[in-house]
């Protein structure tokens, strides 16, 4: 009996860590709101194997699991990447998808990074499909979280049917919640981590606004919902990786709880920041407009309860 | 108890709507039917030409004197008017921070040639009046401004930084707190002070708000020369050095302190409308039939403390009840419209922008953390 | 337009908060748990016609609305009053039934008062009956109240029918909601009075308990809900009084607001309070435990929020 | 990542649920079928059968020492033991304030002496431990209590007043803070005593709870002497005048820090089952659902608290949010059950009785508001 993650598992995730800090900060998110999205956090990525980590190393992978790649996508989550890391490495590689960054509109009808992404993932009546850049029309669309660069995706040319199997699809399916719910417990603890600093360091009447208990129970409140939300993303990566029979429910639960993580972190950061907080001038709107985004896509926190009422036959 | 209008009330409520309906059509040909929001530079104009139009109709500030532009009207009427304005679906105020904050300051403690000279050019919106409190170091702490004004011969001169005033791009005049006393501290030696914002030596930069609209500005004084005269009646209000008791005067009347439920109202229907359109759960429904109930209690609310008010109460420390109601609610019904719309809810919208407008209720205008200390100490009585 | 409470209604009020400031105060409810009710708080409230507001002046009653009865049963509320003053004041006298303590099934299942009531006003198939005490079987229920001295009630003896108007039966009903509301209201400002008087007295490290701005806060919110609760009740009293068209939607609204401002204050009340709250010793629980069972009869807070989502076209 | 459990493991836990299924059966026979509340004197002597076969089968304390009436368990066996025991639908542990308080300081700092006398007879429910530190002064703020132990020839004199002390009226031993040092102030000069609660002098009066059980009690102490070894291996616990540090070491320790996921597991199993016997719509359902999944991720959090203690790390703080978790789940669940209940859900009953019990949980073992402050300067680093 062993819960939570092991040396290698660690050393991946630190790995991506580093490689974000380096590669990806604000300014980087700010260039993707601003049209000119950076490719080099994609190119490290790509480089560390974060996109081929379920690959088969018969395939030139990693032919790792779920469980591996899931803390780097929390990572991602953490850093606002403005590329679609869960759609590439965690639902279409396992579809045999790989070496393109991929979109879908398994999450929603307003594809994110329809805009920049060379492949598209698009569920249809008869399955999934994949389309290369030059089969599709893509129909940008301005979302609140300008770095998410959404389109509505029509296919044009006749793609390559990739599977039509209802089991294969509701695992991709779950596959896309699993890496929604990491992102967003990353996206929380990044939102946290901004308000403790600011909350420290800000100064009214004379003493830190950290230090005011209406404050402080704000920000605890926040890290109570974090620190349950985590672990259950830990064993939705472990349930999906092995197969558990309460893989989908594990996913839907993690999702839940790390859209409630982040709603209510979201709120607390932005009322501990203050005015400052209700600009574009501090970083904080990167992190919340991009949770905002995740919270409402790949089903909705209700649609998620409603899968786990139904598991528990209520 | 009486909750019937008289027939002068219900005439006047007849004659406003006729004429927020002809006015909204032909004010929105006169733009070109594409509404821009009032926080950004071109927005800003269209509304100036709806403002103007409002004044021209004797409606932009029913609740004042003739004299100044107004009718004259009770806070009844004021009412009525903006439960008219926001069912007609008129545009944001514009104008709004002059006339919530500085007039009743004015009406208060302002000479009758200040009030003579600003409140009609305001009620006209041909002075545009911002409001200069906050400074990088002083939000929540008020009493912490630096911003300094120093006596000399014919006038002041100022020095310093004002920051998230809102629409202060776009603006001609500001009000604000200066220090005039440079040995004072915290909340003597300010004295509240009116600036045409062209004069030498300010700088005023636009900056983002959060759903990215120029709607903050900060403003920069350097050694900047404000004659006694630069605004007829004298740029000082109330006493020199005395600042601080005009706002808290201000901050205590009953216009000041009123907010109409009448947006939030206008919201929940649309709300309403929206579940119709989207289709919604039982759940859903029920959050809707909640927000709804809440919404109803503002309304049910403000008649009773105008009321009280009408029959010459007061309020004061009560406001900030009002202030964290709605504050909450309007963020409870934008989120369930987010709800509603689902993976679409990310779309620049009037919702997904109308949520993030309304996060800032709770910060501006004194935090609801602030406004719940008030109501513990000043309503309940707990100690300090 | 006028909006509140004129000198007569609140003349009326302030006799009913006097006589029950004397005749019942907490040793008088608790009397009741230990099923020895005193009968005197009912003697002065039916003397000062409490119960007759209702009854037709040619019928010696008062003659007048429930604009004038519903203040004063928030201060049965806020007395925790040991018997059933909205029964027998604003759900019978109505239907004709005056100089008896009335029971009902209308709330729900289990009588409140039906150990002690004169005369039971039942809801079947066909209609309102009323029945004598020697009419009917009562077993009595042990609820968290004792002093609800609740009971199933078996009609025995034929009784009387008052009315089979779906209208006249429908009123009849939104009338106990209206009043339970009253209660309610009256509940929530008791347990804030007796919690503001806890914490300003109580210190612990050094300085009242009431200074922590956690437990500010805490109270604060309460104060919130109960602010714009009572306007609601007053309002549902008007308008069931003037038979406005949203009569039932506001006596909805009323009760939801109502029971969201008891279940906030009680939850606030007993934290604040602390231990000392978690006992029988304190005060507090005769009007917790009360406000628990109004929040759940006469309708759900949920049921109720259905009513006016229906009436909105929702 | 491995959340498989060993054969050694599967093997405790088959024996264990055979164990219960015929023991609970059994002593549902012994005690005539009606389970009363262990806060009751008669229910407490029910359970104390209970407590005495748990004892008898090696079941009462699973991750003690085999000397003291354990059985060697890991943190693991000890989660399997919890998680099938309110699984099987086993009684409150009266015995608890022993195991759960006492017993951790005596691992910690207790002398061999002091675990040999008293750890076999707390394990075999022959000497019923309660706590001893709270007074109508010393609530939330522990250090502030005033009862005295005044130090004599063999022994001590103790003189004072305790209260809220859980099942006081039904124990034979009290644990608690005195203060020994009569100049000294706040957390010094305080010792930590055990004392046998039928010396002369005490005085033990039983009261009632929130549900009317007599759950608590205060223990007054006149003149009170404590013969040096009225507890075998001696009456003080740690040094004299070092009481406070005994009371950290063991809010410290891992046994005392942790509670089991079991028993929310199992109310929240019995929830769905009565949403199954009420019938609930679409809005309960997904409410039930919210509850169930806190729950799994209590589950969860706990898997991974016991990965990070059984690889030799510490929790500390963190078990603060752990104490927040559950007593906020805890309420919710029963309030979710009194929903479905609706017009009956105030009859006496399992569920209501639950709710009372549950509301204590914000408040005893250090409130919620304390255990937020400590989240937010321990875990977040926030300025005191």
């Amino acid at each position: 009996m062993r819960f939570g993650l092991d040396d290698d598992r660690t050393a991946m995730r630190d790995a991506a860590r580093e490689l974000l800090a380096r590669w990806c900060p604000p300014d980087v998110v700010r260039a993707a709101w601003e049209g000119r999205p950076d490719p080099r956090p994609w190119q490290v990525l790509v480089e560390m194997g974060a996109t081929s980590v379920l690959v088969p190393e018969s395939r030139g992978g990693l032919g790792l699991d779920e469980t591996f790649l899931t803390p780097v996508i929390e990572e991602a989550g953490w850093a606002a990447l403005p590329q679609p890391l869960t759609t590439t490495a965690l639902v279409a590689a396992p579809l045999g998808v790989t070496d393109s960054m991929v979109a879908t509109d398994m999450g929603g009808p307003l594809v994110p990074q329809a805009v920049i992404a060379e492949a598209f993932l698009i569920s249809e009546d008869a399955g999934l499909r994949l389309y290369q850049r030059e089969e599709v029309d893509i129909e940008p669309v301005v979302t609140v979280d300008r770095a998410r660069h959404c389109g509505r995706v029509r296919p044009r040319g006749p793609g390559t049917p990739l599977s039509d199997d209802r089991s294969v699809i509701a695992l991709a399916f779950d596959r896309g919640v699993l890496g929604t719910a990491a992102e967003l417990v990353g996206l929380a603890h990044r939102m946290l981590d901004l308000t403790v600093g600011y909350v420290t360091e800000r100064h009214q009447f004379g003493r830190p606004v950290g230090s005011f208990q209406a404050v402080k129970h704000h920000l605890a409140r926040a890290q109570l919902e974090l620190s349950f939300a985590a672990p259950a993303v830990t064993y939705a990566a472990y349930a999906v990786a092995n197969g558990l029979r309460d893989a989908s429910r594990s996913v839907s639960t993690a999702k839940w709880l790390a859209g409630q993580a982040a709603a209510v972190t979201g709120r607390a950061a932005l009322q501990c920041h203050g005015a400052i907080g209700y600009t574009t001038e501090a970083d904080l709107h990167l992190f919340l407009k991009r949770s905002w985004a995740l919270s409402r896509t790949w089903g909705s926190s209700d649609s998620h309860a409603d899968r786990v009422a139904a598991s528990l036959g209520l | 108890m009486d909750l019937t209008w008289n027939q002068e009330q219900e005439a006047f409520r007849a004659e406003l709507r006729e004429w927020l309906e002809r006015n909204l059509t032909e004010w929105r040909q006169q733009i070109g039917g594409v509404e821009l929001s009032g926080d950004t530079r071109e927005g800003f104009s269209q509304q100036l030409l709806w403002e103007r139009r409002l004044h021209e109709g004797g409606w932009s500030v029913v609740s004042w004197p003739r004299r100044y532009g107004g009718r004259n009207g009770s806070l009844w009427e004021w009412l009525i008017f903006e439960e008219e304005y926001w069912q007609a679906g008129g545009p944001q105020r514009v104008t709004q921070n002059g006339i919530q904050i500085l007039a009743p300051a004015l009406f208060e403690l302002g000479s009758p040639e200040q009030r003579d000279a600003i409140l009609p050019r305001m009620a006209a919106a041909v002075d545009l009046w911002c409001q200069g409190w906050s400074e990088p170091g002083a939000g929540s702490d008020l009493a912490s401004v630096t911003s300094r004004a120093r006596a000399t011969d014919g006038g002041w001169v100022l020095n310093g930084h004002k920051t998230w005033t809102t629409r202060g791009a776009f603006c001609s005049h500001l009000f604000g707190l200066f220090r005039s006393d440079p040995d004072s501290e915290r909340h003597r030696g300010l004295t509240y002070l009116l600036v045409p914002l062209d004069l030498d030596g300010i700088t005023v930069r636009g900056f983002s708000r959060l759903d990215g609209d120029e709607g903050f500005a900060e403003v920069f004084f350097d050694e900047v020369f404000l004659p006694c005269d630069a605004v007829g009646g004298g740029v000082v209000l109330g006493e020199v050095d005395q600042g601080w008791s005009v706002v808290v005067a201000t901050a205590g009347s009953e216009r000041g302190l009123l907010r109409s439920p009448g947006r939030y109202r206008a919201t929940a229907e649309s709300l309403v409308a929206l579940s119709g359109a989207t289709g919604s759960d039982r759940w859903q429904r029920r959050r809707i039939a909640r927000a709804w109930m809440k919404t109803e209690a503002f309304r049910l609310q403000t008649l009773q403390t105008v009321t009280t008010l009408t029959a010459g109460g007061s309020i004061g420390a009560e406001a900030s009840l009002t202030k964290l109601w709605w504050s909450e609610l309007d963020i409870e019904l934008h989120e369930l419209a987010l709800d509603l719309l689902g993976p679409e809810a990310e779309m620049e919208g009037v919702w997904s922008k109308g949520y993030q407008f309304a996060l800032a209720g709770p910060i501006y205008a004194g935090t609801n953390e602030i406004q719940r200390n008030i109501v513990a100490e000043r309503v309940l009585g707990l100690p300090r």
